[in-house]
């Protein structure tokens, strides 16, 4: 992909969309501070739009963006947006979050997005000051340290089983789509990988996972689905979850969580990527996109008329774990 | 005292000594991260780390932490009444803990144990019960900003000793009186050594300097109003997650929540670390917020390090630099920027 | 209906976790039903006593965390 | 080693159901320990924090006056969880009180001048504190002249009303008691606290004026002292915010630099203006 054109066309629809007044805002992305760290922006003006970046480390899902701005500011928004990105739109739009017309959505096809984690785990102990992006390959910098990296090796988890590259809704691209929709890898054999395990290795497996959550919430955060006013887990009459951090209490708010999110997970990725502790996630939330899939026929956020699958029934359900 | 050495190769009898009543720990690799583990032999001491990922805070004032308990039956001569949970029960050693965490622990005791009623004891017995050997920083990361915020790669403050790496020997760097006893048996320090460490130490803070650095000079001139309105604010919140990994990672961070647990006849209060971009943290019991919005709670973090702790405790700022929160932020609002913004 | 996607979604995570297997019983009882009630809450109670007592996601208020 | 977070173990002596509405109780307390009922030494405008076990704890105004002996009265509205355990406990059951917390008022400033307070709905507790204070005939000579302004919904949901009715007979303080609007049975003032205020028009000469009660009430209170040539420092006010520790740790109540359980919870309202409106 070639991020700097997008770039460019990117700045280009955002500028022309403010200057026409199409839109009070255009949230998209730009350089962050630290290597491999792009950051959400607000444009509000053409000059701003000038700051707008596409690069393989957008990893927030800036649709999460849009719940979170306090109703009425915005009138309308430009939003830059990858496959993921529209299916949590889309599936906002469903749940009577956002309306489709608020929206002016600059779309691109998802390369896939680097995993910090996973390049700066390729060089122990060294730093790192500065990542390029030449062609497919990543130019890590920092002192005594000048390598290069194939960007396939280093993408998040996520974005290797993606099926929606593409964006589902669009006003307008800032590229070609991309040829598949898929970016190739098979979500099966990703997904629910304790499976294969009997009953006390998947304890073990679900402890090892989630033993060093601090609670910071930074994957409720920074997740799309979590809009409720007051999360569960923040609620004290009654107080459904401890707020220690005993396992049981940890582990209680990341199945709660991931339950919550049901049928409605795009496997996005941006819980994974908010965690400052390394927390893998998706080890849950993919077992419950797995079931959801087989069960009801059911993937979220490729179609604005379809029935989220947990608000819905058929009579042949499967029901054989019910005595 | 003057300066010592100690050699690597004689760490195991430094160790041994300090092991006759302390309980060690250290920095070590741990899966993808460092983090502070029990000092099993003094070939796990590592020295080329850049920093533990989280803050050592929890060492003194853990996440989750039971401050009393009581038996939760009415009936009981003694039920319902608070006894306070039994102090630490080991003097312990960080070893190898960066002179910016150091010196937020003395910026915490200021704020822990404020005068003869505000003192809080689970803090103090912890810290009392508590050796701090710093390592010098001879090779600061690209997030540190510590020179910017009264602290520095060898600074000595809130530690009791300080190593600074020369290679196959410490220089060792006694930095309070209790550190003293346990530097006594260790030869001088020569004048190689010391213009060494001099030359180390010019080193780190010149490749700081390098990084982006934040001034505070006009914070301090400001009045808290001034700053407090400054337009500054409407943008710097916007793509806040309210999130707590600022807050948690954070070496003096310090707020916490209080609860009571039961569980039958048991019963108890324990604290657990709570942060102030949460909207409930503020909620009174009516329903209305005095930080209720997300532009609010964002600014209380960066005025309270910044413009309200040096304003009540001499001066000194709630932040040392250590550059957690730059990295670790998953929507990378920078505190160097912010700061900058608000010392303009 | 509703209820019954939920609860499929849910016994699989729980017993994907790891969740001592024989503590996760569902039943369809209707308020005309209560012989089964009766019944399918004797047949839990003696299921999950002989399991002993539970220990994942059990908190100990004991313990210091 | 000295625990400011540990409750001193009290017993429920009396509780009083305060208003009509049921939502405010009155709790006498009795220190379980001679020794603890020494120690807690207080003075009218400070706070405690009501400990049940199991529920957690509260910050209240203690509404008693030292001059009334050991015991202690608290006086709590129905919110949360903790209070809504309380309003079911009953005389004889032990809980805790922590304190005393924060800052009172300030009495070596009021010494010799005419004291004004005005106290709207349940925020009269610690101004009942005060008012028993400065009555006793210990500190009575203390003060000038005494002008009590209290004001609720209804004559059913006003505080104390054995106390005030008494004081209204005494010729040493001026009361003005009034209820927003008329009553079948109520005979006393009918009005708002500002426009009540406005009528009794206190003087700001060498006077002091204590103010507590809604947001509100203090809104329309404030621009009417103004008027009458009142100075910020000659205006004090009681803030609440939401507490956890008590003692200036915890960082959830303060108002820019200034902790409310600790600096405060009492500001004059020269010290307010200098300071954000995060309260």
């Amino acid at each position: 992909m070639d991020f700097e054109a997008v770039t460019q066309k990117i700045r280009e629809i955002a500028k022309r969309l403010l200057s026409e007044g199409q839109v009070d805002a255009v949230l998209g992305y730009r350089e962050g501070t630290v290597p491999m760290r792009e950051r959400p922006f607000f444009a509000y003006t053409p000059e701003e739009a000038e700051q707008l970046v596409w690069t393989p480390f957008c990893c927030n899902n800036l649709a999460n963006f849009l719940i979170r701005k306090p109703k009425g500011e915005i009138g309308k928004w430009g939003i830059v947006a990858q496959g993921c990105v529209t299916r949590n739109l889309v599936g906002l739009i469903q749940e009577n979050q956002l309306k489709r017309e608020e929206l002016f959505i600059i779309g691109v096809p998802s390369p896939g997005m680097v995993d910090r984690r996973k390049v700066l785990d390729k060089f122990p102990g060294k730093t790192i000051s500065q990542v390029l992006v030449e062609g497919e390959e990543l130019v890590i910098k920092g002192p005594g340290l000048d390598e290069r990296l194939d960007m396939k090796t280093v993408k998040r988890d996520n974005c290797y089983t993606c099926i929606q590259r593409n964006p589902v809704i669009v006003d307008e691209m800032a590229c070609d789509k991309a040829e598949n929709d898929s970016m190739g890898g098979d979500i099966d054999k990703m997904a629910a990988p304790w499976e294969s395990l009997d009953p006390d290795q998947r304890w073990q497996a679900f402890y090892d996972n989630f033993k060093d959550c601090i609670r910071c919430y930074a994957c409720r955060d920074a997740c799309p689905l979590c809009y409720c006013h007051v999360c569960f887990v923040d609620e004290s009459q009654p107080q459904w979850c401890g707020k220690t951090q005993d396992f049981a209490d940890v582990a209680t708010f990341h199945l709660l969580r991931a339950f919550h999110c049901a049928g409605r997970c795009t496997d996005c990725g941006a819980c994974e990527s908010a965690c400052p502790v390394g927390i893998k996630m998706r080890r849950l939330t993919s077992k419950i996109e797995k079931d959801i899939r087989q069960m009801y026929g059911y993937r979220p956020g490729l179609e604005i008329e379809a029935t989220p699958p947990m608000s819905v029934y058929k009579p042949n359900d499967p029901e054989d774990f019910i005595k | 005292m003057a300066d010592k050495i100690l050699a690597k190769d004689k760490l195991p009898e430094f160790l041994a000594q300090l092991e006759k009543e302390h309980r060690v720990y250290a920095p070590q690799l741990q899966g993808d991260d460092y983090r502070w583990a029990p000092l099993e032999q003094a070939g796990d001491v590592v020295w080329d780390f850049s920093n533990t990922r989280l803050s050592p805070k929890e060492f003194f004032f853990p996440q989750t932490e039971c401050m009393m308990r009581f038996v939760n039956d009415p009936a009981d001569p003694e039920g319902m009444i608070m006894k306070p949970e039994e102090p630490l029960d080991e003097k312990r050693v960080l070893m190898n803990i960066r002179p910016c965490d150091a010196k937020a622990f003395g910026v915490l005791d200021l704020i822990f144990c404020q005068d003869d009623y505000t003192d809080d004891p689970y803090w103090r017995d912890k810290r009392e019960k508590t050796l701090l050997v710093a390592l010098a920083c001879n090779d600061p990361c690209p997030q540190c900003f510590c020179t910017s915020v009264g602290c520095g790669p060898h600074s000595e403050a809130g530690s009791d000793l300080l190593l600074v790496d020369l290679g196959d020997k410490l220089l060792v760097k006694v930095t309070s009186e209790r550190g003293a006893a346990f530097a006594e048996g260790l030869e001088e320090a020569g004048e190689d050594d010391q213009k060494k460490a001099a030359e180390l130490k010019k080193a780190a803070e010149d490749k700081l300097a390098q990084n982006l650095t934040v001034g505070t000079d006009k914070i301090a001139q400001k009045e808290v109003l001034e700053l407090f309105d400054d337009p500054m604010w409407d943008r710097v919140w916007e793509s806040c997650l309210n999130c707590g990994t600022c807050t948690f990672c954070c070496p003096t961070c310090h707020c916490f929540d209080i609860q009571d647990e039961t569980q039958g006849k048991e019963g108890r209060r324990v604290r657990n670390w709570d942060w102030c971009m949460h909207w409930l943290f503020t909620r009174h019991g009516s329903g209305h917020n005095p930080r209720g919005t997300s532009k609010e709670r964002v600014r209380q973090r960066f005025m309270h390090k910044f413009k309200y702790i040096p304003l009540k405790r001499g001066g000194e700022i709630g932040c040392v630099g250590c550059g957690r929160c730059v990295v670790l932020c998953p929507v990378n609002i920078d505190v160097r920027e912010v700061v900058n913004q608000m010392n303009a | 209906m509703f209820a019954r996607r939920r609860f499929a979604v849910l016994k699989n995570l729980l017993e994907y976790i790891g969740l001592e297997p024989g503590r996760l019983h569902f039943s369809w009882i209707s308020s005309a039903e209560a012989e089964k009630f009766q019944r399918t809450a004797q047949e839990v109670v003696e299921a999950v006593r002989k399991l002993g007592p539970a220990k994942r996601l059990i908190k100990d208020i004991r313990k210091v965390a | 080693m000295f625990n400011p977070y540990l409750p001193y173990p009290v017993r429920i002596k009396e509780v009083r159901v305060e208003t009509e509405d049921k939502s405010l109780k009155s709790f006498w307390l009795e220190f379980m320990k001679p020794e603890d009922a020494e120690a807690f030494k207080y003075t009218p405008g400070q706070f405690a924090e009501l400990s049940v076990s199991g529920y957690g704890e509260i910050p209240i105004g203690i509404a008693s006056s030292p001059t009334e002996g050991k015991d202690l009265l608290f006086t709590v509205n129905k919110v949360g969880c903790v209070t809504s355990k309380l309003h079911n406990m009953q005389a004889g059951e032990v809980m805790g009180v922590r304190g005393p917390l924060g800052n009172h008022y300030p009495f070596d400033r009021m010494e010799g001048k005419d004291i004004v307070i005005v106290a709207g709905g349940f925020a009269v507790t610690t101004l009942r504190s005060t008012v028993v204070y400065m009555l006793h005939p210990d500190n009575r000579d203390r003060f000038g002249k005494i002008t009590f302004i209290y004001g609720a919904r209804t004559p059913g949901m006003l505080l104390y009303e054995n106390e005030w009715s008494e004081w209204q007979k005494r010729d040493d303080i001026d009361c003005h008691i009034t209820v927003d609007q008329e009553f079948p049975g109520w005979e006393g003032l009918v009005g708002f606290v500002p426009t009540v205020t406005e009528q009794v028009a206190p003087k700001p000469d060498n006077a002091i004026a204590l103010i507590c009660g809604p947001p509100i009430m203090i809104r329309f209170t404030q621009p009417v002292f103004d008027k009458l040539g009142w100075q910020p420092e000659q205006i004090v006010m009681s803030l609440e915010n939401r507490m956890k520790c008590g003692i200036g740790i915890c960082g959830r109540c303060n108002v820019g630099p200034e902790y409310v359980c600790k600096d405060g919870p009492v500001f004059t309202k020269a010290q307010l203006d200098q300071m954000p409106k995060e309260y």
